[in-house]
């Protein structure tokens, strides 16, 4: 057989994302992930399936030439616990936008994390909501001026790394969309890791949020700055370190903040489920037999 | 032959399941119970009861005039329901409660003598009336091993309660004894679920949808199957159409408030056609309303649920041999035509035991995925009959998908108008199938004989099964399948009638709403309850 | 006179402003002009078009035959538009866009020479264009001064496009100048919110009601109320509850897949009684379907949204004006009622600019707080018309209440199957009193004569007007009010048809429906448009 | 004018909580704090409101006379927020319970800490769904076997202290139910502050997860543990000293974990809220000044 190459999972759905998107550095590092780890005999084709939110970046979903389930906004989540839960040896990659994952829909976020439900998260993290053309989000800095905030915003932006480690998340990273190779590594980790793991990619939109600049000068790598991903306390404070405002002084970590094999997945904590996919299953229960439960005799 | 008892205390002091134990009791005589259970909204306090109507004919109602039998565990009881006894009935009740006519049992000497916790005093009671009534100590006795696992101070008691009356009432016309069934509408759900080759079911809890949970999460080790809790409906119902887009049977639950939260996933349902069935057991409605009590208000928020317009299923059972039995419709329809199939009960059925002859589904569900996948497999082909072969992930090299927007054949997102067309087409061409299929599955029943009809569905069924038996010239034309609708079984059952009547647990009569818009036919006559409470017979019949 | 003119290109050409320039300049010559929006859901490139409709006479539709002119940014432009020109018809364009019939305006030398940037294409086009009509430059260059905010640089470009072509065709059928409005429906709904003294607007984004959550920000210091948008539609539904509670004239809006989250807590308006307005914008559904474009499908989702049974108002403007009017009115019953008012619209409407000669709103909300709390005050007063007197927290000291329990007058928690009786009758005794005010404020109109009847409402009306000028004996039966429905009025209205056919844009003839439910009328003919867009005129025609 | 006493904030209803229930001591603490509160000039009774969501702890609806909003499972946040919005001049106390604003209604509980909105949180956590009688919640300890859960749970339960201090909340606390005293200062705290404030409070369910018991022989005070409020790495640090595991060698901090004048309030951030409460305007606009907007001349 020979290998599989990222561009083998394109499709012939044009892709209509603006020119210079961020989201083009997530397509191709995904692809690129998933196609290595098919060579690597991690898994085949067949058992990946991607879900998808709505927004810009969920139309990831007719770009990858693999299973796949597009959800709605804000729950790109749901539905990958549920195929996990369905079948365990799916590799489920859920793909969600800031407003999706952070507004819409931070309840399944927070959960999922808790269950350690494993899934990889990938939060196409723009800092705004783009496709209905330039909200603020959850993570907008403060002051930003889009059409339903002419004012400015002044809320607090949430921390979906700090968040969702607070939450029970086994692996978090964060990774810069135009780095496409260190992206790739860190999607591959991800998938691999078991148990819930949330991949924030910083993806400028060169629409509404162009931070392409900001971050090209302000990202730096965690692993070359000694940070330990073993090291719980050690990975909030650097959660911490960039507070989702354009701060002209700030550092922004990028790489794979924390990592721990120490919990049981959700899955694994599911006797039946754990057996493998339901859909194999020949289920010839006797409905007599059932109904005996409730029989008086 | 017909006795009635009540049972009433304080939640916290075992009401429900002396009732389940003596109701049970009768039924392994041989008579037929029907056990209706009445609780507010707290954990400890208040006034609970229960009534058991007990029969040598099947019955499945009950009234609020004409107990025998007052089993009273507080005052409150015998202050609550004292005016709805029968001149010749008698109250059990322990030495502190005060009554007229009441049968003391001195409860505290054999909680003390046989050193039981307090709670046993219901045991000890339920076993007094059955002695009262006549009944042989010893299908008590199994029934409380049965149902309480082998508590054997329970026994004890129960002896000692049996022991402390005497045999005043007892029932002659002691029907033949026969293996029948004793179950609620949730057990019946549950079980038809089982049945239907449940894989997931997957519910946030909510009264009255929960016991299914309850149920449904014991028998799990068992089955092989999974009971699964979320953090909330809107993830509850996105996760079930993820389980089920990835091949599992999957089934969720809840009641009138979590479902009005799943709108948006059911309408991705219709969209995805991902295969789903949903259980909504209705409470009283609007918004929180009475929690614990009953109605029928959300029918057509069933029926219309979601946006957009997209083909479903609405079967709506009318007792629990029917919740099984429509359970698994639910399940083979939802997973033929990979519609959503909602089966609506509530409160009344949900909460409340019959006794059940037999059952005898009428349909295998089957998880519909097709043994080998083509390689150019499409996962919205346009077919014939509107339904596109399901195949799942992981099954084979080939993608599968699912997608809330509209979409071509493979799968893939498109804006143009043509594929608005074919797909609306495709999806709504199921319906004419569905349709033909539920015509076979006796979408509308007909019971009795006569010019005067009365409409209903659902768990009116039971009193109004009841009140025709004492009415002349009535017959009852129960709808069981809202939607699709079965216009001309319908139209057919109701074609003799001189007079028509609507009987609905509801305040506006939405079924009568519903069959005017698909028949034409506008029921002006109305027989509607909307205190809360379920219909009875009685209340039925002073109406009509 | 009648002229066409389609302007095209990729998003982020400018394709929208550019016919909004040019509709509004040729308004301000006296003329009718309608401007339908057409694009896909992203950001940049794909295929966006305006189809501006110029009539001297009132026009509220377009037509995909007949354009006299296109405007081609690009060659897609041409290849999907020529066919759709009449013969004369001529194509403005850049030079390098390939097409027959073409004017070329060589927009590359112009933007070099004013050093303008790229997007101004669009400006130089229409002058063209404007030019190619014979209309003065002046007030082209009022509207782009307006428009453009003082953009000198877009002023000189289009003096450029404008000396660039001849005045070929000039209209000489040249009516009065007037004043008029150039509206959009979501402006409309917008402007009548605050007419209606809007306190909050609060909403979640989504197509198409997004614009009206920017246009109600875009002017909130000016008229000191708030535009606020919160975590998701569930949080938006909640709070607008509590705001209103607490007093504020609050309103919410989203679109279908939204509102189907707002299920739980619509169903808790009815129960509380808190006053509340909801916007909804419905496009192609069910699920997202094809989000930036129209249908109708949700209306049955709206009129019956939440579960439970409770009264609500259900209005379908169909066209800018009525948006502005029913907005208006929405608000009044909705505060004056204390009740749930819902503003249908879809995206046709709310994205089409309309040419309207005035508004004449019928009625003037108000919050309707009492001035003198009595000290015995109660949330929930049993009442002739079952409106309860309203007052607010920190009004007075006596608290006040709102709850989503069965409740007392006082608001408490009420389980007792009377209290579920008084206040189901109390809340629906509004029924009466709000369609008697209903019925004096048009729910039905009826324009045009004939026996032949066309039934529709929304936005669908435009198409219709337009058709049934071109036919003969036909008119046309809008409904309005869909909850409370009009059944007097409706009946009236088509008691003498020969002929009746629906006309919705959607699968199932949704408002048929209910009209069948309501009226026992059912009407066979129907034409149905569900490709995910608008109607027209000419597409109505050929179907009847 | 006499000064106000806890039962003059009595209603009619009965109390339908089972005997020994922790919400006595809400409810005591509740009606203490206010009438103080009123006693000591801070507000006037019609000042006051209360929201409830759906649960044996939001009964509290009924037993407080003054303003309330009974709202739905999960959603007294908010009605809380739209209230405070209406009228930043009311004092909004929203209680719920742990399922309702940490299972259904957990994405209000951050975004409403993330705004800063400036209402008072009471969360009545019994680590239990009580109301409908005994389903494990995002705060039950591992291995809890409810009866939706007869296998036990092994998610990781959620921290609302970290998880709300993470989010932005500026007064973050937590008291143990049957400490009246304590919890009726906190209380006063809260509502006086200027900003997003929760109060965790620990309630022992008796019906379904009693922990009276262990909270006796567990909890601490951090104030006499050196706690300093103002420190967010030490309120963070103290958050995570209990994971709501009943472990019997853990403490159990109680207290002010964190407090923080330093952000503006949600409301205080709107122009026209901050000018006090929308009902008293009238409202005059001219219709057809305003339709002149789109007018064309
Ligand atoms: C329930 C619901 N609410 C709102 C919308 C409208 N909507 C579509 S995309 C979007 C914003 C997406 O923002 P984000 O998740 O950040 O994705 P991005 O477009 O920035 O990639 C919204 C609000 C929707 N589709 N569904
Ligand atoms: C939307 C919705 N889902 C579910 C319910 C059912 N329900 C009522 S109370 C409750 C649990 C309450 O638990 P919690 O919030 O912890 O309060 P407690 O009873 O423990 O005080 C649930 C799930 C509901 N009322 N509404
Ligand atoms: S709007 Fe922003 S996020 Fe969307 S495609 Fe364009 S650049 Fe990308
Ligand atoms: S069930 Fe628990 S929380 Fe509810 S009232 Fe009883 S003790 Fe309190
Ligand atoms: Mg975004
Ligand atoms: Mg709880």
């Amino acid at each position: 057989m020979c290998a599989m190459t990222p561009n083998d999972l394109n499709t012939p759905a044009p892709i209509t994302w603006c020119p210079g998107c961020g989201n083009f550095g997530i397509l191709t590092a995904s692809k690129m992930a998933i196609a290595e780890l098919i060579n690597e005999g991690f898994a085949q084709r067949k058992d990946f399936v991607i879900t998808a939110d709505i927004g810009c970046g969920a139309k990831i979903y007719d770009y990858i030439n693999v299973n796949g389930f597009y959800g709605l906004h804000g729950r790109t989540i749901p539905p990958a616990v549920g195929i996990k839960l369905a079948n365990p040896e799916l590799k489920v990659i859920a793909y969600g936008g800031d407003g999706g994952l952070l507004n819409e829909g931070i309840s399944h976020l927070i959960h999922a994390a808790r269950y350690n439900s494993d899934i990889t998260v990938v939060l196409h993290n723009n800092q705004v909501f783009a496709l209905t053309t330039g909200q603020a989000t959850a993570t907008t800095e403060h002051g930003f001026k889009g059409k339903s905030t002419p004012l400015g915003t002044f809320e607090e932006p949430l921390n979906p790394i700090a968040l969702t480690l607070e939450a029970g998340a086994t692996f978090v990273a964060r990774e810069f969309a135009y780095d496409v190779a260190h992206l790739k590594e860190t999607l591959k980790a991800a998938i691999k890791h078991k148990g819930f793991s949330l991949v924030e990619v910083l993806q400028p939109c060169v629409s509404f949020h162009d931070t392409t600049q900001y971050f090209r000068e302000h990202v730096y790598r965690l692993e070359e700055d000694g940070h330990d991903p073993r090291n719980f306390e050690a990975a909030l404070k650097r959660a911490r370190e960039w507070n989702y405002d354009l701060n002209p002084d700030a550092g922004v970590p990028t790489g794979v903040f924390y990592v721990s094999e120490d919990r049981m997945s959700y899955e694994e904590g599911w006797p039946s489920v754990r057996k493998g996919p339901f859909w194999k299953r020949k289920r010839e229960r006797d409905w007599q037999e059932i109904v005996s439960l409730y029989g008086v005799e | 032959m017909y006795r009635q008892i009540l049972i009433g205390g304080e939640a916290g002091q075992g009401i429900a399941k002396a009732a389940e134990i003596l109701g049970k009791a009768f039924v392994r005589e041989g008579f037929y119970v029907f056990n209706y259970r009445d609780y507010p909204s707290l954990i400890r306090g208040g006034h609970n009861f229960n009534v058991l109507a007990i029969s040598d004919e099947p019955i499945m109602s009950h009234e609020f005039e004409g107990h025998d039998i007052v089993i009273a565990l507080n005052d409150d009881t015998v202050v609550k329901h004292a005016a709805e006894m029968k001149d010749n009935a008698v109250i059990f009740a322990p030495n502190r409660v005060n009554a007229e006519k009441k049968i003391s049992v001195d409860t505290d000497a054999i909680i003390k003598e046989l050193n039981v916790p307090r709670i046993m005093e219901n045991t000890i009671l339920i076993a007094a009336a059955w002695k009262y009534f006549g009944m042989p100590f010893e299908s008590l006795e199994k029934t409380i091993r049965e149902e309480l696992k082998g508590n054997e101070a329970a026994v004890k008691a129960a002896r000692k309660g049996y022991d402390a009356v005497d045999a005043g009432h007892a029932i002659d016309e002691h029907p033949e004894r026969k293996p029948r069934y004793f179950i609620s509408g949730s057990q019946a759900v549950a079980l038809g679920a089982i049945a239907s080759g449940l894989d997931l079911y997957i519910a946030y809890p909510m009264t009255p949808a929960t016991p299914v949970l309850h149920y449904l999460a014991a028998l799990q080790t068992k089955y092989d199957y999974q009971a699964i809790q979320l953090e909330n409906e809107i993830a509850v119902a996105n996760a079930a159409l993820g389980a089920s887009y990835a091949g599992a049977m999957t089934m969720i639950g809840t009641s009138g408030g979590g479902f009005a939260l799943m709108g948006e996933a059911m309408s991705m349902q219709g969209m995805s056609e991902v295969p789903l069935v949903a259980y909504l057991a209705m409470r009283n409605a609007p918004s929180t309303g009475i929690p614990t009590y009953t109605g029928q208000g959300d029918l057509k928020m069933a029926v219309n649920i979601g946006h957009g317009e997209y083909p479903k299923v609405v079967v709506a059972p009318g007792d629990p041999r029917e919740a099984f039995e429509r359970t698994i419709e639910a399940f083979y329809l939802a997973y033929k035509y990979r519609v959503l199939s909602i089966i609506v009960s509530d409160k009344h059925l949900a909460e409340s035991t019959y006794t059940i002859d037999e059952f005898s589904p009428r349909v295998n569900p089957s998880r519909n995925i097709i043994d080998v996948v083509p390689s150019d497999y499409k996962s919205y082909e346009i077919t014939e009959t509107g339904v596109s072969p399901r195949a799942v992930p992981g099954q084979a090299d080939v993608p599968v998908r699912a997608t809330s927007y509209e979409h071509d054949e493979y799968g893939y997102t498109r804006e143009e108008g043509e594929w608005a067309i074919k797909m609306n087409d495709k999806r709504f061409r199921k319906v004419k199938y569905m349709a033909e299929e539920i015509a076979r599955l006796e979408p509308v029943s007909v019971y009795g004989e006569g010019n005067n009809v009365i409409v209903s569905w659902g768990s009116t069924k039971g009193a109004i099964m009841d009140a025709i038996k004492r009415l002349k010239g009535w017959k009852f034309v129960q709808v069981s399948y809202v939607e699709p609708f079965p216009v001309d079984q319908f139209k057919d059952a109701v074609k003799d009638a001189e007079r028509i009547v609507l009987v609905e647990n509801d305040v506006t009569g939405l079924l009568g709403q519903i069959i005017a818009e698909k028949t034409g036919i506008m029921i002006d006559e109305r027989v509607l309850r909307y205190d809360a409470r379920p219909l009875t017979p009685e209340y039925i019949i002073r109406r009509l």
